[in-house]
């Protein structure tokens, strides 16, 4: 029991890494179809999670509201399941690849204004935190500072016209500084990514297979 | 060589190395070997925090970021959960309530193992509340942050951690959690959020920081091993940067007739 | 004493003031003067040396809250595209890439191409990096009709498809970080990595620092960077739309931030200065 | 149909005035939407990919559609752990697919690119840009070693590593403010459309009316 619980997801993990690195290096025939197949079977795997998982957690936590009947809450709670299971049906019944009209106005209407307006709000949040926290408080964040300002200057396009230094600045900054410090981030993480492979291979790495 | 690939050779002999490495020292961190890792202050300020929440008697709250366990952000999702790991034992040790809000529901179990771990510890289990501690505002991004917006403004909470992979969230609860006055220590290694995390937070933790910090913390023999590792393997490639340079500077294009080998 | 309550002017006249600026030359351009960049002017030579009925990708990966700087990049991008009769395939794998390709198609010029022989809408393919491999590399094993329901085998365009090889020139739309399953990302790993074909990217400005170094080390061919890559590329096919007449808000935009953080600088140095005082 | 994207669009932007009933309407038409959208088309690509291969001969598939049905137990309490399955192949495809994808243009390639000569005859730009790229990379990787304290050489070549990250996130910054004001002014720019602006007045009405009862509260 404990076999099936704890260790044999570890070694799935395990075993599928190993042999999905390998298949990337070695040439045997049959390896790239190998590769094809795993990875269409984990696409498939994550569209389940999203068509029943989803779903079933977002109308189970309302559920649970609305049979507390918490005050200012359930009815919302009401609404939100019923749009889910709208949306949902309109998707499935009406046109199962979702290319109908009715599911791409449905998209227009309601999804692109909510998710466009609520990213659109770190706009006003960009504003207020320049103004409140981008200081010359020391030698680091001055030097943060400077390199923002001189991007934003290179970025707008009236840049160039103010100070024809501008762009050309700004395309060194983004040409050396900036690449030079992302560039080392990035061998980094990737050396953090190869190490939590290992440790996920040598079976250490345990929280997604319920350990701790 | 015929059976590798042509031009993965040394891709693979770089990777090979560096597992070599990362496998030698967690054997041999879980046999006793103890390296020492750099002060990271931000992580010193945690107890410090969650005092200055004892004293104006408010709580304190947690978030492990964006990600889910399964893709890239994974590992940044697990270093926040060993940071909240140690933030939960102090906070019960001093009986300051913590809250965790979580963006993805297979996140949840776990962090509730870990608070109730923690309050199992402290001999305190009675007192352990899963419904104030660990919250769900919805799965999608947006919803989540402004779950947390309108908690931040609630509960005012004392103190901030939030340690994990980030989004346009940042900088959204960065600017909440200074109007409602907490003290805010963050961490991640998105880098795309790094400078807001930098600018408006009291303290934090950038890039692979955030991934050391969990060793740091806890101690755990395995990941103490793997941080000397990839220090290994970042020496290893600081070394072909440099010889690369000199043979460059002399006109041989020695790296790059390596790794196309 | 005026000088500090500079630093404590309340959020919302920010706000106010910030609405204001984005719409005034919305209803009052301005017009102000826009400079092509190299970056941008890479990928129009790169996609004018085309011949003539090649096959590229246009991997249309945004979401709909990233459509308004990728929106406009696509459409002037797909149309120098249809401008130099390419036949053209949309895969997506963002859940909303579909929506968003049939949203930008709506009123492209096509200069006569057929649906199906010289462009194909396909749906969404769920996996990220997972669906890209496969997608690049044997597309039956992971999508069998189009975005409307129609059987791709049948389809001419499809035929001339294998895997990576047969596509002159990729073009990723991208609404993420490389590490966060985002969408250039895939396309670098598991397009570029493995078949070596070409590849432009279409990046939100946020994101360019991060693909910046990719595009410095050679690993992407192209890279239009933000609102002002689209600008820049709609004065290059010499077809002004949306992004161009955007250009002067963003302008403003970026100088009102500037003010502000001097702003909150002066008052944050007098407040300095006379605590020190004290 | 625009007039209700639009009051959802003024709905949402009421937050930053301050945490109000219409933004919570707005906040779960998009939480349920986008939960039920996405599902929908999920289930578009089980019948595609999954479903009607398997039905036309293609007997494997049954494996990933059984594993896909398992997620499912995490609500069933004595069988919970099965649910573990399924999560183990992603992560597995997943990190190994990251892993093999990252090694060539995150890490070969940008070592390879680092190096360049130090020296280009006649070129002095150039020659300084190299020096600089060499150092900066060095400096930040530095920075990046956690087992020595940062003391001496290696500490003075982290704190250039230190300068250049914050110069790089500087950047990162500026090129942000570009991506959050076009998005705002995609919002506003649809709003100023026909007939999106009938909105705005009614919005302000509310406001103004909201702001009285607080007062008179």
């Amino acid at each position: 029991m404990t076999y099936y619980q704890k260790q044999l997801p570890l070694l799935i993990t395990g075993i599928l890494i190993v042999t999905l690195i390998f298949t990337y290096f070695v040439d045997i025939p049959g390896s790239s179809l190998y590769t094809d197949e795993l990875t269409a079977w984990a696409a498939l795997v994550g569209a389940f999670a999203i068509a029943l998982i989803g779903p079933f957690n977002l109308i189970r936590y309302h559920a649970g509201i609305i049979s507390k009947r918490e005050p200012d809450k359930w009815l919302l709670s009401v609404y939100t399941i019923a749009i889910t299971i709208i949306t949902y049906a309109v998707g499935v019944f009406i046109s199962p690849i979702g290319a109908s009209t009715t599911l791409q106005d449905m998209y227009n209407t309601l999804l692109v204004p909510c998710s466009a307006t609520i990213y659109s709000l770190t706009g006003f949040f960009i504003a207020s935190a320049a103004y409140r926290t981008f200081q010359f408080r020391n030698m680091e964040t001055s030097i943060m500072l400077l390199a923002g300002v001189l991007i934003m200057m290179k970025n707008a396009a009236v840049g160039g016209v103010i100070w024809p230094g501008f762009p050309i600045i700004g395309d060194w900054i983004m040409k050396i500084p900036n690449t030079g410090g992302f560039r080392g981030i990035m061998l980094a993480t990737t050396v953090g990514l190869i190490a939590y492979g290992v440790r996920l291979i040598l079976g250490f790495e345990k929280v997604h297979a319920g350990g701790t | 060589m015929s059976i590798l690939i042509e031009g993965r050779s040394f891709e693979f002999l770089l990777l090979i190395l560096a597992s070599a490495f990362l496998a030698y020292y967690i054997y041999s961190a879980r046999r006793g070997y103890r390296p020492q890792i750099r002060k990271m202050a931000p992580l010193e300020a945690i107890p410090e925090a969650i005092g200055r929440s004892v004293e104006t008697g408010r709580p304190v709250l947690f978030s492990v970021g964006t990600s889910t366990l399964y893709s890239g952000g994974a590992p940044q999702t697990l270093a926040g959960l060993s940071v909240l790991g140690y933030t939960a034992n102090i906070a019960v040790e001093l009986d300051v309530k913590i809250a965790i809000p979580l963006l993805h529901p297979e996140v949840i179990p776990v962090a509730d193992e870990i608070i109730r771990q923690a309050y199992i510890t402290a001999g305190k289990v009675d007192e352990y509340d899963p419904v104030y501690s660990v919250r769900h505002y919805g799965k999608h991004t947006f919803s989540w942050t402004s779950g947390i917006l309108g908690h931040l403004q609630r509960e005012k909470p004392g103190a901030f951690i939030y340690m994990g992979s980030m989004l346009a969230d940042s900088v959204m609860v960065a600017e909440s959690g200074h109007r409602a006055g907490a003290m805010m220590i963050f961490g991640t290694a998105s880098s795309g959020q790094m400078p807001f995390i930098v600018a408006a937070a009291d303290y934090s933790l950038i890039g692979e920081e955030l991934y050391a910090a969990g060793a740091y913390l806890s101690q755990d023999p395995v990941l103490l091993g793997s941080i000397t590792g990839q220090d290994l393997t970042k020496a290893l490639i600081l070394a072909l940067i440099l010889l690369g340079t000199i043979f460059m500077t002399f006109g041989i294009d020695f790296l790059n007739n390596l790794f196309s080998m | 004493m005026a000088l500090e309550k500079l630093s404590d002017i309340d959020r919302r006249y920010i706000y106010l003031l910030l609405l204001v600026l984005l719409a005034y030359p919305v209803l009052f351009p301005i017009g102000l003067p826009i400079q092509i960049t190299h970056e941008a002017r890479t990928i129009y030579d790169d996609i004018e040396a085309i011949p003539e009925g090649s096959l590229v990708v246009m991997q249309m990966d945004y979401s709909a809250g990233h459509a308004a700087e990728l929106g406009p990049q696509s459409r002037a991008i797909i149309q120098h595209m249809f401008m130099k009769r390419l036949k053209i395939i949309m895969p997506c794998f963002e859940p909303e890439g579909p929506a968003q390709t049939v949203i930008t198609m709506d009123g492209m010029d096509t200069f006569d191409a057929v649906y199906g022989e010289d462009w194909v809408q396909l749906p969404y393919m769920v996996g990220g990096e997972s669906a890209v491999a496969a997608f690049a590399s044997n597309w039956p094993s992971i999508v069998t009709t189009d975005h409307f329901g129609n059987p791709l085998e049948d389809m001419p365009i499809m035929k001339l498809y294998n895997d990576a090889n047969d596509v002159v020139y990729w073009f990723a739309m991208g609404g993420g970080s490389p590490a966060g399953g985002g969408s250039y990302g895939p396309a670098i790993t598991q397009v570029v990595a493995r078949y070596g074909t070409p590849l432009g990217v279409g990046a939100l400005a946020w994101g360019a620092p991060l693909v910046y170094p990719y595009y410095e080390s050679g690993t992407i061919a192209g890279l239009l960077i933000g609102q002002r890559g689209a600008a820049e590329y709609e004065l290059l096919i010499n077809k002004p739309m949306s992004a161009v007449a955007s250009t002067d808000s963003i302008s403003i935009s970026h100088l009102y931030v500037v003010l502000l953080i001097a702003l909150g600088n002066v008052g944050y140095f007098s407040r300095k200065f006379r605590g020190e005082r004290k | 149909m625009n007039l209700i994207a639009a009051s959802l669009t003024a709905m949402i932007l009421s937050y930053v005035y301050k945490e109000n009933m219409f933004f919570r309407i707005a906040e779960h038409t998009f939480i349920g939407t986008s939960s039920g959208y996405f599902g929908a088309l999920a289930v578009g690509v089980i019948l595609n990919s999954g479903v009607n291969p398997l039905l036309k001969g293609k007997v494997i598939l049954i494996i990933p559609i059984i594993l896909g049905v398992l997620l499912i137990t995490r609500y069933i309490p004595n069988v919970r752990w099965m649910s573990l399955w399924p999560t183990s192949l992603l992560v597995g495809v997943g990190t190994a697919l990251a892993i093999r994808g990252a090694i060539r243009p995150s890490l070969v390639d940008q070592i390879v690119a680092t190096t360049k000569p130090l020296f280009v005859a006649n070129n002095s730009y150039d020659s300084i840009n190299n020096i600089l790229m060499l150092v900066m990379v060095v400096g930040t990787l530095s920075y990046f070693i956690f087992t020595k304290e940062h003391k001496g050489a290696l500490g003075s070549v982290a704190y250039i590593g230190r300068i250049t990250i914050l110069a790089a996130l500087g950047s990162s910054f500026g090129n942000t403010v570009m991506t959050r004001m076009t998005l705002l002014l995609g919002r506003v720019q649809f709003m100023l459309g026909d007939p999106a602006w009938y909105v705005i007045p009614v919005a302000f009405a509310v406001i103004i009316l909201s702001t009285i009862r607080d007062r008179t509260k």
